[in-house]
């Protein structure tokens, strides 16, 4: 089996740097304000009948207590992260049992980190890639408003110029305590959804 | 104790190798012309009682009229360190031989430096951008950047 | 006598219909609305690391994995016959252990050609 | 007989399991085996060194904690030693000690962070991650108990620490102390002669120690090739001259000797923990150094033995409040430089396994 390709190498970079500068430039000027957080039909009133509750009760309940989450783990709060599924806080309390690497098996993505610009339309196509129901908890300062680099000339000033945020867990980086509290505020608002409505 | 290698001294002896080659001396370091850069840079690795094969780090600093690109180099089995400067004036396209020739640390130092000061370096293997993305606007770390 | 054949069938039934079961409800709660589906072309496209691929990717293969898939194949359909064998060796008697035997002696052939010729090995 | 087989390109993307943060590889592959590796950085980079020459020299010490976030206190102790050096500042003998105890427990935990991570990318998959955890949880109480923090702990200032050691702290370290030998005593005996471990890491990714002083690598990686190099004892900073502990060093420059370099390093901190708790004097923490600290104009390189590596700070001063200039030496971009040949030739899962041996943390690697 002989392969001997003096460079080794099938595509030329430059030209995939290039491609990939343009999406980044793209999504930079096309997210200058942030998206609006999914929470309309949180006040919402919506008529109920017996049956749909019970529906809603049991897929709620099931949802929110398996949230696997998507890895997208660029920085310091990945280790906060990490802290709180390891022994002591111990994610698995609430289902939380598996970092997912794929998005495909995963409903919640915990951002924890700093998204750059470069790093940014990767981030929206994981979040893409998601299966349906899914939720995202925007962890630490830097993903809610880009925190102590924010003058940067690199950093995106928050999560939700690029994808929509359920739930805001301030901190830098936030003790597993306070991401616990985050996760259990956004099983509140998971509790909340019903089929009636469209959302 | 790390010890410096003393300006004054390094500089007679390039200055015997390479007439004319070094510009300024400081107590411990050494400005060169980036015309003698290779040559000087490839005496110091080589020579038998400097021995400098080991590259601490390159990095450039903007003094508005002139980009300084630093070289400290210090050598592991002797236990002394140098450094080596050189200058570059002109601010449009500013251009230096790339010393991975001589260390192969120097390889994504010199891609940070072109990336976020705007120096080139010739004969670079792989002379592009290592951090920012290929359409960003000019060079950040330059003083005149907004 | 037909009684025992009977209970076979029922059994027969009960997996077919199980399993159908478990395929179907995706797609009946799809239908009634349970499960949102919005397929896009993005959520379509396959998952790279957050990356489109590059360059084709139906290439072909080296063909070393196609020997580890052969062995595989042998040795797992005797596995199948080894089960039932098993759990019912005391009622059998000594003369299946014979035909399981020589069952047995054909793969290992299989397998020993297989070892001699270095095919598992990976350079 | 001839096999046509086409090689194609594999994303080891921004978002892998493995990548220890957003590194990415543009890998060509032929089947399994890596033809060739091209990296790609800067998913993490946000521009540290432009925002040190907004920020005074006190007010980019929080910036130095979320570089390597692994080893806060180290790049803590590294910034400050070397704007001390440039500042002539002299540091009180108890501020001298605690931070010596705080850069090696800060030691301890990044080593814990590395070899946790190098078992889980060979195959063992988030258990030993957990143990490890569970020992570093110890060492973060620590940190918390003195600086209030349990990653970024922006604990030290110019001059020595910013606060005193509460006094629960030493009979903590000590239960400590007590309990971590018996730790390390045990992954050792549990992985020392592991045959997976050995069949997985004893001679994949050879770094020669040639290539390693060429490529300027430093570290656990340069002393795995077998060459004694440790800024602890060849340029002795604040007062590690004191203390006496030996230096690990590999052979043969592989995973395995990188692994066993790690452990055997994890040992040597306890050692010097128990030296300077032992002999650890009263007195005030911090020389009187005024937050807004005007060192004299010139330039100063100073570098510290980092867990990944020799850290360097480059400071350029003009006299003002905030840095002209602020160089970084990153131990873990530079420690990336021959990953590329030492990665050809070997399968994807070794690929895995030598990137991890290698230990990097991306907020250092793009700053």
């Amino acid at each position: 089996m002989e392969i001997s390709r003096a460079e080794n190498r099938i595509y030329s970079d430059k030209e995939l740097d290039r491609i990939e500068g343009q999406v980044i430039e793209e999504l930079r000027q096309s997210s200058q304000e942030a998206i609006p957080d999914p929470d309309k039909w949180l006040d919402e009133e919506i008529e109920k009948n017996i049956f749909l509750t019970t529906v809603d009760a049991i897929i709620n309940w099931g949802q929110r207590s398996s949230l696997w989450t998507a890895i997208c783990f660029p920085a310091c709060c990945a280790f906060e992260f990490i802290a709180a599924n390891g022994p002591r806080f111990d994610l698995s309390r609430f289902g939380m049992e598996i970092l997912r690497a794929s998005p495909r098996q995963a409903d919640l993505m915990i951002t924890a980190g700093t998204l750059t610009w470069k790093m940014a339309p990767n981030v929206r196509r994981i979040y893409n890639q998601m299966a349906e129901p899914k939720w995202v908890i925007a962890m630490g300062a830097c993903a809610i408003s880009g925190g102590i680099f924010a003058s940067s000339y690199s950093v995106v000033p928050g999560y939700n110029r690029v994808i929509p945020v359920d739930v805001y867990v301030p901190g830098c980086p936030p003790r597993p305590e306070a991401l616990i509290y985050g996760i259990q505020m956004l099983q509140q608002k998971i509790a909340k959804k019903s089929l009636a409505r469209k959302g | 104790m790390t010890v410096a290698l003393s300006g004054k001294e390094i500089a007679r002896q390039l200055e015997e190798k390479f007439p004319g080659s070094t510009v300024q001396t400081d107590e411990s370091s050494a400005l060169v012309q980036d015309k003698s850069l290779l040559q000087t840079a490839d005496f110091l690795k080589n020579s038998p009682e400097l021995g400098l094969n080991y590259l601490n780090f390159v990095t450039a600093v903007d003094y508005f009229d002139y980009f300084e690109v630093v070289y400290r180099i210090s050598s592991l089995e002797h236990n002394h360190w140098f450094t080596l400067k050189t200058r570059v004036y002109d601010r449009e396209d500013p251009v230096l031989p790339s010393v991975v020739g001589i260390w192969k640390g120097a390889d994504f130092q010199e891609r940070e430096i072109y990336d976020l000061m705007g120096i080139k370096f010739e004969n670079h293997p792989n002379m592009k951008r290592i951090f920012l993305w290929d359409g960003f606007p000019g060079h950040p770390l330059r003083k005149d950047y907004l | 006598m037909l009684i025992h054949y009977g209970y076979i069938g029922l059994f027969l039934i009960a997996a077919v219909l199980f399993t159908l079961l478990m395929v179907v409800i995706p797609v009946i709660l799809r239908f009634v609305g349970v499960v949102p589906s919005h397929p896009n072309a993005i959520k379509n496209a396959n998952f790279e690391c957050g990356m489109e691929t590059i360059g084709r990717t139906w290439v072909q293969f080296n063909f070393h994995y196609y020997f580890y898939a052969l062995v595989f194949l042998a040795l797992d359909v005797l596995v199948i016959f080894l089960y039932p064998w098993a759990v019912s060796l005391r009622q059998l008697g000594v003369s299946s252990l014979i035909a399981v035997a020589v069952l047995i002696g054909i793969i290992f052939v299989g397998y020993l050609y297989a070892w001699k010729k270095q095919v598992l090995e990976w350079k | 007989m001839a096999l046509r087989t086409e090689p194609f390109v594999l994303n080891m993307g921004p978002v892998h399991p493995s990548t220890h943060g957003v590194f990415r590889m543009r890998a060509t592959l032929d089947g399994e085996v890596v033809l060739d590796i091209e990296p790609v950085f800067g998913y993490l980079h946000r521009g540290v060194e432009k925002l040190a020459e907004q920020r005074t020299y006190t007010g980019f010490i929080p910036l130095t904690d979320r570089m390597d976030y692994l080893a806060s206190m180290s790049n803590n102790l590294g910034y400050c030693l070397a704007v001390e050096k440039l500042a002539g500042v002299k540091i009180p003998e108890r501020g001298e000690y605690l931070r010596v105890i705080m850069a090696e427990l800060q030691r301890l935990a990044s080593h814990l962070v590395a070899v946790g991570a190098f078992l889980n990318d060979c195959g063992a998959y988030f258990t030993p991650f957990l143990y490890m955890f569970r020992e570093r949880e110890k060492i973060v109480d620590l940190f918390e108990m003195v600086s209030g923090q349990r990653l970024t702990y922006n604990y030290m200032r110019i001059g020595g620490v910013s606060q005193d050691i509460p006094e629960e702290f030493l009979p903590a370290m000590d239960k400590f102390l007590a309990t971590m030998p018996g730790f390390i005593d045990e992954i050792d005996r549990l992985l020392k002669e592991n045959e997976i471990l050995l069949a997985r890491a004893k001679g994949v990714g050879v770094l020669s120690s040639e290539n390693a002083i060429a490529c300027g690598v430093s570290g656990p990686v340069l002393r795995s090739t077998g060459i004694k190099w440790d800024i602890r004892k060849a340029d002795p900073y604040s007062i590690y001259d004191r203390f006496d502990f030996e230096i690990p060093t590999g052979e043969a420059g592989d995973c395995y000797d990188r692994y066993r370099v790690r452990v055997e390093e994890m040992r040597q901190s306890l050692h010097i923990l128990n030296q300077a708790r032992k002999d650890i004097p009263e007195g005030p923490v911090r020389a009187d150094v005024s937050h807004l600290v005007r060192p004299p104009a010139g330039e100063v390189y100073g570098r510290i033995e980092a867990p990944k590596g020799e850290l360097g700070f480059y400071l350029v001063s003009d006299n003002s409040i905030a840095p002209y200039r602020c160089h970084v030496r990153p131990p873990s971009l530079i420690n990336l430089t021959p990953l590329r040949e030492m990665v050809r030739g070997w399968k994807v899962q070794d690929l895995i396994i030598i990137f991890g041996s290698i230990d990097i943390t991306m907020g250092e690697v793009d700053r």
